[in-house]
């Protein structure tokens, strides 16, 4: 994939800072983030639990307000007045993870995928549009699931009758947080094949949230990999995915069935209401501590200097060892950067 | 190898509900020898849990069992009150999926320990604390901890406990039920490690649970593969993952995509359909609806587990003779196909 | 609905409080044609006061001379009407706040929440026989004591409902899809948290009726209004318990705690219909 | 409590205001005033007429303003001899100290001076004369025991039992909200009370009172409702006295509220001062179905002022003069003036509906059922009465916001403070009070009258006046009295075997004025005393009831047993 | 109390969820800094909802119709001069917001003012009777709570059966009778009818030493089966769906699992947890109980607070129904707050 195509959606230095509970030290759940999203690309959000991808994800959609930073749709920064939200939200979707949730139970499968074009006041042939978007999701033929309730409804139909929700309002952008995270592994891959569908036919751009490596390899075009707050890790999905960079990326798909052996990184999830200084993966960098990064002289780096916030485009690991690494072979400065 | 540590005969469960019996299990056979990991996978609903609280009788009085759970020779389905008691824990012990809920958030971490070791072994309150601080030691947590309540760990922690509380009577069996569903990537690898050596170190048979083939295929010995209240394939652990003779059993095993295999980058793999309902199940293999490669005959035939190859059987017309044709009009006795 | 009622029919409690309820509002309804309005006149009373129960009056006569069946049926027009006016206002005072203070957040939601609970913490009865001696004694006053003094309960509930149903995932997708607050409010959680206010609804009423008896009780009712409350307080004024009049104070007691039973009945049988977790056990 | 020890019990609804009669204004207190302190006079039960009490006898100067009383030589109950100086210090205390006439400062409001010449001779000189001197209701305290009291508003007299006084009994323990427990005076010159010990026993509802009488707890009930005494009257061993009543019952229509100086206020409905429209609300009510149904036949329907009971003043009207019940001739009199029906049945001249606001004493069940009626009757008429029961009619009376009010006093054996309130002189000086009456009467003729029988000192001439002046209210409409109801009263004759009422015979035993009653009661003589048994309850509500109960709880226990015998099984 | 909307608890289970799901992970550095917060907000809020209480009390019964003079005075007339000096004595002369600061003052002194009608102090009238009623009201929610808590869990653990349909049955229907109708329909057949138990107050006059405390005993029985049947419906149905709610838990198969007793299940793992609701309904309903004991005190003749209210409300002597009324709330208030004061005892998750 290329960088040249200009990004649908961008989100510079976004931060989201959530108030502590009962006195207790504030989360930094989104530290930092860049990422642009380019029409008709699919970019997939990896992490551990509790990293910020929801958060990330949400902020992207004006669910959540950006303590810093500024989220910009087609160059243009989000406004968060009602209108301007309304407005944005006519083109960018989102789908969640949990079909079963995300549908009113009280609403029929008609009204629920009919809701965004009331909301938008867009009642005129509001029968076809929800046929057709019903059927692009797969559910054919139509008419026969419009009056059926979720619970009448397995998983996998939940879960496209959502994705029809979405697309009943034709967006540009739909950001998808684990959207087959809660489904039965047999159902997961049609979803799947859905999106991609989806984006050969309509050219939609698409943000999956995950932390399934596996999903990332199956369908999106770039991954950005996350870890505390901030992305740690991005580029083309052969790359990352295969030569990662960051010790963190790289102990993620070790742990992977086939991933050889596997790399079980010591302590806690991290919290990021405690975030580290220096280098935020240090305290569990595997790499640090077998003495890798002591070898390379960058130890007291990664303990002491955080990294630059990366820049969201093009092939980049916010790693210390990376940099040294890459130093030694190219005598670059800056962070490592591989052009795609 | 002297006699199966675990022998399940021809098990069903079926649920009483409003709307009918459920039949949740339909007529299991599985074995289990001393030391073996057998890994048990399936769809939501397909089981699972049900065939687990099963061994143990621990299902609901709404549930109705038949068949035999033969545990160490001796029939679970059958045993007093007082002997099941004694079996529980002692003999075979479970470690349930959700560590929050199995934990009573009322008690210390460590009087939940403690409570079994003090019911099935004559010991002091002392050396019953000992043994705890001992367990919490070896799935890698601080001996103080005990003194912490479940909220106060993370879900990680939670399940570690969990082990450690199945390891606390040294019983002949852990069943883990889905242990690490809902736990983050690299934490479900510290479990699985965890257990993997525990089990090992200790000879312990384990019988897992889940719906990811990947994972079960990694730590077990053995495999076996749960559709619709049924065992339809059962194997060694590497051959059913990878060439897995039951289309049901395929199409698991290629959910989850190999990364860096160029064969399912952008080819997510699925399984068109949807999951039965236990109440209302096809006729003939209750897979057929859903198989891709199903023969005309598969509404008919019924077919029970048949050994594809040595040590691996399926249930599947394919893998019988002549695809199971001469078996279509009646179902086959069981006894004759699993053998 | 179909699907309500045929889980409904399971609750066999819930249809004997069903069945009494029909009894009584039916009887509330046509009282006007049953009895007519004679039966109340006390000048020209059926009978001569006090008579025992006989053929011509079942439940005998009041210190009047009316008939105590007469009276009851007429009552249960008053005690019922009070019970659901009462209850109305609650509901929809409670609703509204509940849904104002779960949905917003910030400093309305902590002003309601506030006022909620001054008024939770102040015991109700004693609010509402208050209220009744500030208001003067009628039933409309009864009506706003009740109604004005367990809004709170349904408020708390309502609340909790609403922020549970927030919580849901429908809720982020309809904001998603660019739905404001009133969409939120109305298309996604009123219909979800009207069942619990129909439960609710149910039991208020019985708690409701029960008030009044309690207000006329203490002697702040409307004497003048035959409902039931304040026919056995006008049975205790004529001294019915120390004189064997049994059937002046008995029917209006059972009166009462029949329909307080019934629609408690009906409110668990709806609550168990609607919490399929209550249901299955 | 020795066994052959005899007490008597009166359940009284009253709770104890306060003990000190300083203070004390309630029934129940002032009743314990009379029977713990002597006062000055009493009144004979068999005649009504004044006899000497602590005084034994009494002389009045010529002008009437200097009354010199003799004051008998008897003891306190703790052994002090009485003196005049006793009697001189307690009405000076009313007279200096605000709080300490704050029950009974109206007897010493026209007081000049008290003296006590000597330890037997008081003197009271007047400013005016005062008819009251006779009728002192004043219990003359113990000075030496008094004096150390300090603040009179604050001092309650309910620390220190058995209490120093002088009458027939001694207030000797007192539970607050339970019992008031009295002993009694064994020297008390009168001679001593028959019974050992005389218990007023707080029961707060009137059922329970009757339940108790019944049980057994109880021996005297007062204030019976007449269902109450038709029950008891076949209840066995016990015995209903249904005497005179001396408060009559009444209504009065609002004419106008205003001040002496004729200054009118309030929103009375004007229509009632007009004299037609009284007339035919009045002819509305039915005073005969409201004496027979509310009050149960116990009653006597009656328009005069001054209660049948005393025979000397009653008045009632006669043939002509009555304005008796007939709806239809109400309707034609205000045909006739000009008060057509509406079309919602109710009359209007000019603007003035005939639809009053009725306001009835809400704790009292007859006036409420009698409004009732009277709602109805005056609807045939035309006119609506919108009744609404008030707890206190006090402030709508100050306020003049009212129409018509239910109403009732007590008549003393002498006229004349009753009579007196209705005078003009008695309107209210100032607006909001203090207003002595409650029917903003005030009609010239009649207050000569009430000047001419204060001046009458023959008794059968000043009853005709007092006759006359009954008529003239009667006939004007304003304070209209429907009758007066028997005081309704029940004792276990198995513990008491006679008691004198006042009047004796046929009065009443309770809310006397005196200790006759409690002084006078007898106890049974064990010999013919009968097993005491409660019977009388009435089956009707003991089955009813008790059926009701009983299943409810039968059923619990039932299901407790059986529980305990399915605990054994060992579910899973 | 019988009044109490039977759903009076539900919102206080929500609640203890939502303080659940809000328990943090404590961690000790923080634990003694949290505890004086979470104490801290907790007696603000007490402290918050007093002071409204006073506000409503002093204002609310200001405009029952009544002239408080005329109540000091009995209802005998009395001239305009003597009104004003009394309206000066009680400082009803006073602007009406001075007032209520000198009764708030007054209040946080103890200091309730003097009944109209007693020209007693309002507290030493609440201290002569607090005794009967805390005695009544403590029994009665002792023997409810015990009984009710008892039944509820014996019938949620064998739910469905008759014992359980019957037993909820019976308290749903003494739930939904009259109080003080119930209390009749006892004197008259078990007091006056059978002559077992005397039919009101609360002693025999004269009867002393231990003769006295049985006696009292005796009395009370009547009034205590009243207000228990009419209050104990409530535990057992809190208990019983609390209970219920439990019975579903992945913990109470675990405990199976390790080879309980039935009995050890219930009593070691599912009650403990299903007590915790019940705790919160528990203290929040002594406040309304004291109140209910107004309806039975009054039945039963009992000499106790509730029976001081009603007749205060009647007359109305507003520092004495004021006071009361203070003092009613300020018993739920403290009751509220030591049950969220005791509440992180007992459940772990919600400790600060
Ligand atoms: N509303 C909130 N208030 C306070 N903290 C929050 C809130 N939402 C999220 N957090 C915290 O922010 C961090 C990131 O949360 P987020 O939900 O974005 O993670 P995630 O990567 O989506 O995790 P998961 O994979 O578990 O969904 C977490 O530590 C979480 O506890
Ligand atoms: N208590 C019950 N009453 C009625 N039906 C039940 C009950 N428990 C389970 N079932 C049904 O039995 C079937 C098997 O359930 P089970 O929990 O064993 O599945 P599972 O394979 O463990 O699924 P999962 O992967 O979701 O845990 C399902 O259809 C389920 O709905
Ligand atoms: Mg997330
Ligand atoms: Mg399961």
């Amino acid at each position: 994939m290329t960088d040249t195509r200009a990004p649908l959606i961008s989100a510079r230095d976004l931060r989201v800072t959530f108030p502590g509970r009962r006195g207790g030290a504030s989360a930094r759940a989104v530290d930092g983030v860049n990422l642009d999203v380019a029409e008709g690309e699919i970019v997939a959000l990896v992490g551990e639990s509790g990293c910020g991808k929801t958060t990330l994800a949400r902020t992207l959609l004006g669910l959540q307000r950006p303590t810093g930073g500024t989220v910009s749709y087609r160059g243009q920064p989000l406004g968060y007045g009602s209108k301007a939200l309304k407005a944005y939200r006519r083109e960018a979707q989102l789908i969640l993870q949990d079909p079963s949730g995300s549908l009113n139970p009280r609403h029929t499968v008609y009204d629920a995928v009919a809701e965004g074009l009331r909301i938008h006041g867009e009642v005129a042939d509001e029968r076809d549009r929800v046929a057709d978007a019903l059927s692009r999701a797969g559910m054919r033929p139509p008419e026969r699931f419009f009056l059926r309730y979720p619970h009448e409804l397995s998983g996998g139909q939940r879960q496209r009758v959502v994705i029809a929700g979405a697309l009943v309002l034709d967006p540009t952008l739909i950001v998808a947080d684990e959207p087959v995270a809660s489904l039965d592994a047999s159902v997961r891959g049609e979803i799947l094949a859905l999106m991609l569908r989806l984006r050969e036919e309509l050219g939609l751009a698409a943000l999956v949230v995950t932390h399934d490596l596996g999903l990332a390899w199956n369908i999106a075009d770039r991954v950005a990999v996350m870890y505390l707050g901030r992305i740690i890790e991005t580029g083309p999905v052969e790359k990352i995915l295969t030569a990662p960079e960051h010790p963190y990326t790289q102990a993620l798909l070790s742990v992977l069935p086939e991933g050889g052996q596997p790399v079980v990184l010591s302590g806690e999830p991290p919290d990021p209401s405690r975030v580290p200084g220096g280098c935020r993966f240090h305290v569990r960098c595997q790499s640090l501590a077998s003495g890798v990064a002591e070898a390379a002289g960058v130890a007291d780096l990664c303990r002491t200097k955080d990294l630059p916030v990366l820049d969201g485009r093009g092939t980049q690991a916010a790693c210390h060892l990376a940099q040294a690494r890459q130093l030694a072979t190219s005598g670059e400065g800056g962070h490592v950067q591989h052009q795609g | 190898m002297t006699s199966p540590l675990l022998r399940l005969e021809g098990l069903s469960v079926g649920y009483r509900t409003r709307d009918g019996v459920v039949p949740a299990v339909r007529g299991v056979d599985l074995t289990l020898a001393r030391g073996e990991k057998l890994g048990v996978a399936g769809e939501s609903g397909s089981g699972k849990s049900t065939l687990a609280l099963a061994l143990l009788r621990l299902l609901p009085p709404s549930a109705t069992v038949t068949g035999r759970v033969l545990l160490d020779g001796e029939d679970v389905t059958e045993m007093g009150w007082g002997r099941l008691r004694a079996v529980r824990w002692a003999g075979a012990s479970i470690i349930f999926q959700g560590a929050m809920h199995s934990l009573n958030p009322v008690q210390t971490i460590g009087d939940q320990i403690t409570e079994p070791i003090l019911r099935h072994q004559k010991v002091s309150r002392e050396s019953a604390d000992t043994r705890v601080a001992e367990l919490l030691g070896q799935v890698g947590m601080l001996p103080d901890r005990a003194r912490s309540y479940p909220h106060e760990l993370s879900g990680g922690q939670r399940q570690r406990v969990m082990i450690a509380m199945a390891l606390a009577c040294e019983p002949d069996l852990v069943i883990a039920d889905e242990p690490t569903t809902a736990l983050d990537v690299m934490v479900q690898a510290q479990i699985l490690t965890l257990i993997e050596d525990l089990v090992a170190r200790r000879g312990i048979s384990l019988l897992m649970i889940s719906h990811d083939l990947s994972v079960l295929s990694d730590v077990c010995d053995r495999l076996a593969i749960m559709y619709a209240g049924r065992v339809v394939e059962v194997g060694p652990a590497d051959e059913v993952f990878r060439q897995a003779r039951h289309p049901y059993g395929a199409a698991l095993a290629s959910a989850f995509p190999t990364v860096g295999d160029p064969a399912s980058r952008m080819r997510p793999q699925g399984l068109a359909g949807d999951p039965p309902d236990p109440q209302a199940l096809p006729s003939g293999c209750a897979f057929h609806p859903r198989c891709a490669v199903r023969l005309e005959h598969c509404d008919a035939v019924d077919p029970q587990l048949w050994p594809a190859t040595e040590g691996h059987d399926v249930a599947c017309v394919r893998v019988l003779p002549d695809d199971g044709r001469s078996l279509a009009p009646g179902p086959t006795r069981a006894e004759e196909a699993a053998r | 609905m179909a699907k309500f009622w045929g889980d409904y029919r399971q609750n066999r409690a819930g249809l004997f409080g069903l069945a009494v309820l029909a009894v009584f509002v039916l009887s509330a309804l046509l009282v006007p044609w049953i009895v007519g309005e004679d039966a109340l006149s006390v000048t020209r009373p059926a009978g001569e006061p006090l008579q025992p129960p006989s053929g011509e009056f079942w439940l005998g006569t009041d210190r009047s001379g009316r008939s105590v069946l007469d009276l009851i049926l007429w009552g249960s027009r008053v005690s019922l009407t009070v019970g659901f006016a009462a209850t109305l206002i609650s509901i929809a005072v409670g609703s509204l706040i509940g849904i104002l203070a779960g949905h917003f957040h910030g400093w309305l939601s902590g002003l309601l929440l506030r006022v909620t609970d001054w008024f939770l913490v102040m015991p109700t009865l004693v609010l509402a026989v208050a209220l009744a001696a500030v208001l003067g004694r009628s039933l409309s006053t009864i009506v706003i004591a009740i109604g004005v003094t367990s809004w709170p309960t349904t408020a708390r509930l309502v609340r909790a409902q609403t922020l549970a149903v927030e919580a849901r995932p429908y809720i982020e997708r309809a904001r998603a899809l660019g739905g404001g607050h009133w969409h939120v409010m109305t298309r996604h959680v009123l219909p979800n948290v009207m069942p619990i206010v129909l439960a609710q609804t149910t039991l208020m009423v019985a708690g409701a009726i029960l008030t009044e008896s309690t207000v006329a009780f203490l002697g702040l009712g409307d004497p003048t209004v035959p409902s039931w409350g304040s026919t056995i307080q006008a049975a205790r004024d004529t001294g019915a318990v120390s004189s064997g009049l049994w059937w002046y104070i008995l029917p209006p007691g059972i009166a009462i705690a029949l329909v307080a039973l019934a629609f408690t009945l009906c409110g668990r049988a709806i609550e168990g219909v609607l919490n399929p977790r209550l249901r299955n056990r | 409590e020795t066994k052959d020890e005899k007490t008597l019990t009166i359940a009284v609804s009253q709770e104890v205001d306060s003990l000190s009669p300083f203070l004390a204004v309630r029934r129940l207190t002032t009743a314990l005033g009379r029977l713990s302190y002597d006062f000055l006079t009493n009144y004979d039960p068999k005649t009504g007429k004044t006899i000497p009490a602590l005084a034994e006898s009494w002389t009045t100067s010529p002008d009437g303003l200097t009354w010199t009383y003799k004051i008998r030589d008897t003891k306190w109950t703790d052994g002090t001899p009485i003196t005049a100086e006793d009697a001189r210090w307690t009405f000076d205390t009313m007279m200096k100290d605000e709080a300490a006439a704050t029950a009974n400062g109206n007897f010493v409001e026209n007081f000049e001076s008290v003296s006590a010449p000597d330890p037997r001779t008081l003197e009271v000189k007047l400013k005016a004369p005062q008819a009251t001197m006779l009728a002192l209701d004043v219990p003359i305290l113990p000075k030496h025991k008094w004096e150390k009291a300090g603040d009179f508003a604050k001092f309650n007299n309910d620390k220190e039992f058995p209490i120093v006084g002088s009458g027939p009994w001694v207030i000797s323990a007192y539970e607050v909200n339970q019992s008031i427990t009295l002993t009694p005076n064994k020297d008390f010159w009168r001679g001593a009370p028959k019974f050992d010990k005389l218990v007023f026993r707080y029961i707060d509802d009137s059922d329970a009172q009757v339940e108790a009488l019944k049980a057994g707890e109880v021996d005297f009930v007062s204030g019976l409702t007449p269902a109450q005494a038709k029950a008891l009257d076949s209840a066995k061993d016990i015995t209903v006295n249904k005497a005179k009543g001396k408060r009559f019952q009444a209504i009065t229509l609002n004419p106008g509220a205003r001040l002496q100086d004729g200054t009118t206020f309030g929103d009375g409905n004007k229509a009632l001062q007009d004299p037609v429209v009284r007339e035919a609300l009045v002819r509305t009510i039915d005073r005969e179905a409201i004496y027979k149904t509310a009050y149960g036949g116990f009653g006597e329907a009656n328009g005069g002022y001054i209660p049948s009971r005393y025979k000397d003043y009653h008045w009632q009207p006669e043939g002509d003069a009555v304005i008796g019940f007939d709806t239809a001739k109400a309707g034609q009199m205000l045909d006739a003036a000009g008060y057509a029906k509406g079309s919602d049945g109710i009359r209007a001249k000019g603007g003035l509906k005939l639809s009053f606001r009725f306001n009835v004493h809400a704790d009292n069940p007859q006036y409420i059922q009698a409004a009732e009626m009277m709602r109805e009757w005056a609807k045939e008429a035309g006119i609506e009465l919108k009744v609404e029961p008030v707890s206190e009619v006090g402030a709508l009376l100050d306020a003049g916001t009212y129409d018509i009010l239910t109403t009732g006093w007590s008549v003393n054996p002498d006229p004349d403070y009753i009579l007196g309130i209705n005078r003009c002189s008695g309107l209210p000086a100032k607006a909001g009070g203090p207003y002595l009456s409650d029917a903003y009467y005030c009609n010239p003729e009649y207050d000569k009258l009430y000047a001419a029988q204060l001046a009458e000192l023959d008794p059968p001439k000043r009853a005709e006046i007092v006759k006359q002046m009954q008529e003239k209210l009667y006939e004007d409409n304003i304070f209209v009295v429907w009758g007066y109801a028997d005081q309704l009263e029940a004792f276990r004759s198995d513990v008491i075997a006679s008691m004198t009422p006042q009047p004796d015979p046929g009065g009443n035993y309770d809310s006397q004025d005196g200790y006759w009653s409690w002084w006078s009661a007898k106890p049974v003589g064990d010999e013919d005393k009968a097993a005491a048994d409660s019977g009388g309850t009435s089956s009707g509500l003991v089955l009813g009831g008790g059926a009701v109960v009983l299943a409810a709880l039968a059923a619990g226990f039932v299901l407790l047993r059986r529980r305990g015998g399915s605990a054994a099984d060992d579910r899973e | 109390m019988t009044e109490l909307p039977p759903s009076d608890a539900v919102p206080h289970l929500d609640e203890v969820r939502d303080r659940g799901d809000r328990g943090a992970r404590g961690r000790d550095g923080d634990r003694l800094r949290r505890t004086t917060a979470y104490l801290g907000k907790r007696l603000l809020g007490a402290a918050v909802s007093l002071v409204a209480v006073i506000f409503t009390s002093f204002f609310l019964f200001r405009i029952i119709p009544g002239d408080p003079v005329r109540v000091m005075t009995h209802g005998r007339p009395v001239t305009i001069e003597q009104k004003e000096a009394l309206a000066r004595e009680f400082g009803l002369d006073r602007p009406l917001l001075e007032q209520f600061v000198s009764y708030l003052l007054g209040v946080l002194r103890f200091d309730f003012g003097e009944s109209f009608q007693y020209n007693r102090p309002v507290l030493s009238m609440v201290g002569e009777r607090l005794g009967p009623t805390m005695l009544l009201v403590g029994a009665s929610l002792a023997i409810s709570i015990a009984l009710g808590l008892w039944l509820g869990v014996q019938g949620a653990w064998k739910h469905g059966g008759t014992a359980d349909r019957v037993n909820t049955g019976v308290a749903l229907t003494l739930w939904s009778v009259p109080s003080f109708w119930l209390g009749l329909i006892l004197i008259v057949v078990f007091a006056s009818g059978l002559g077992w138990f005397p039919t009101s107050g609360m002693k025999t006059p004269g009867v002393t030493g231990f003769d006295a405390v049985l006696d009292v005993a005796h009395h009370m029985v009547l009034p205590l089966v009243t207000l228990v049947a009419v209050v104990y419906a409530q535990y057992l149905l809190v208990m019983r769906s609390s209970l219920l709610d439990e019975m579903g838990s992945d913990y109470l198969t675990t405990a199976r699992a390790k080879g309980l007793r039935d009995t050890e299940v219930k009593r070691r793992h599912a009650v403990p947890n299903a007590l915790l609701p019940a705790t919160t309904l528990v203290f929040i309903n002594v406040g309304f109980v004291l109140f209910g004991a107004v309806l039975v005190e009054t039945v039963f003749s009992w000499p106790g607070l509730g029976k001081l209210f009603y007749e205060g409300l009647s007359v109305p002597d507003l520092p004495l129904v004021q006071g009361l009324f203070v003092i009613f709330s300020a018993a739920v208030i403290l009751m509220n707050l030591v049950s969220d004061l005791i509440y992180p005892l007992i459940d772990p998750r919600v400790r600060p």
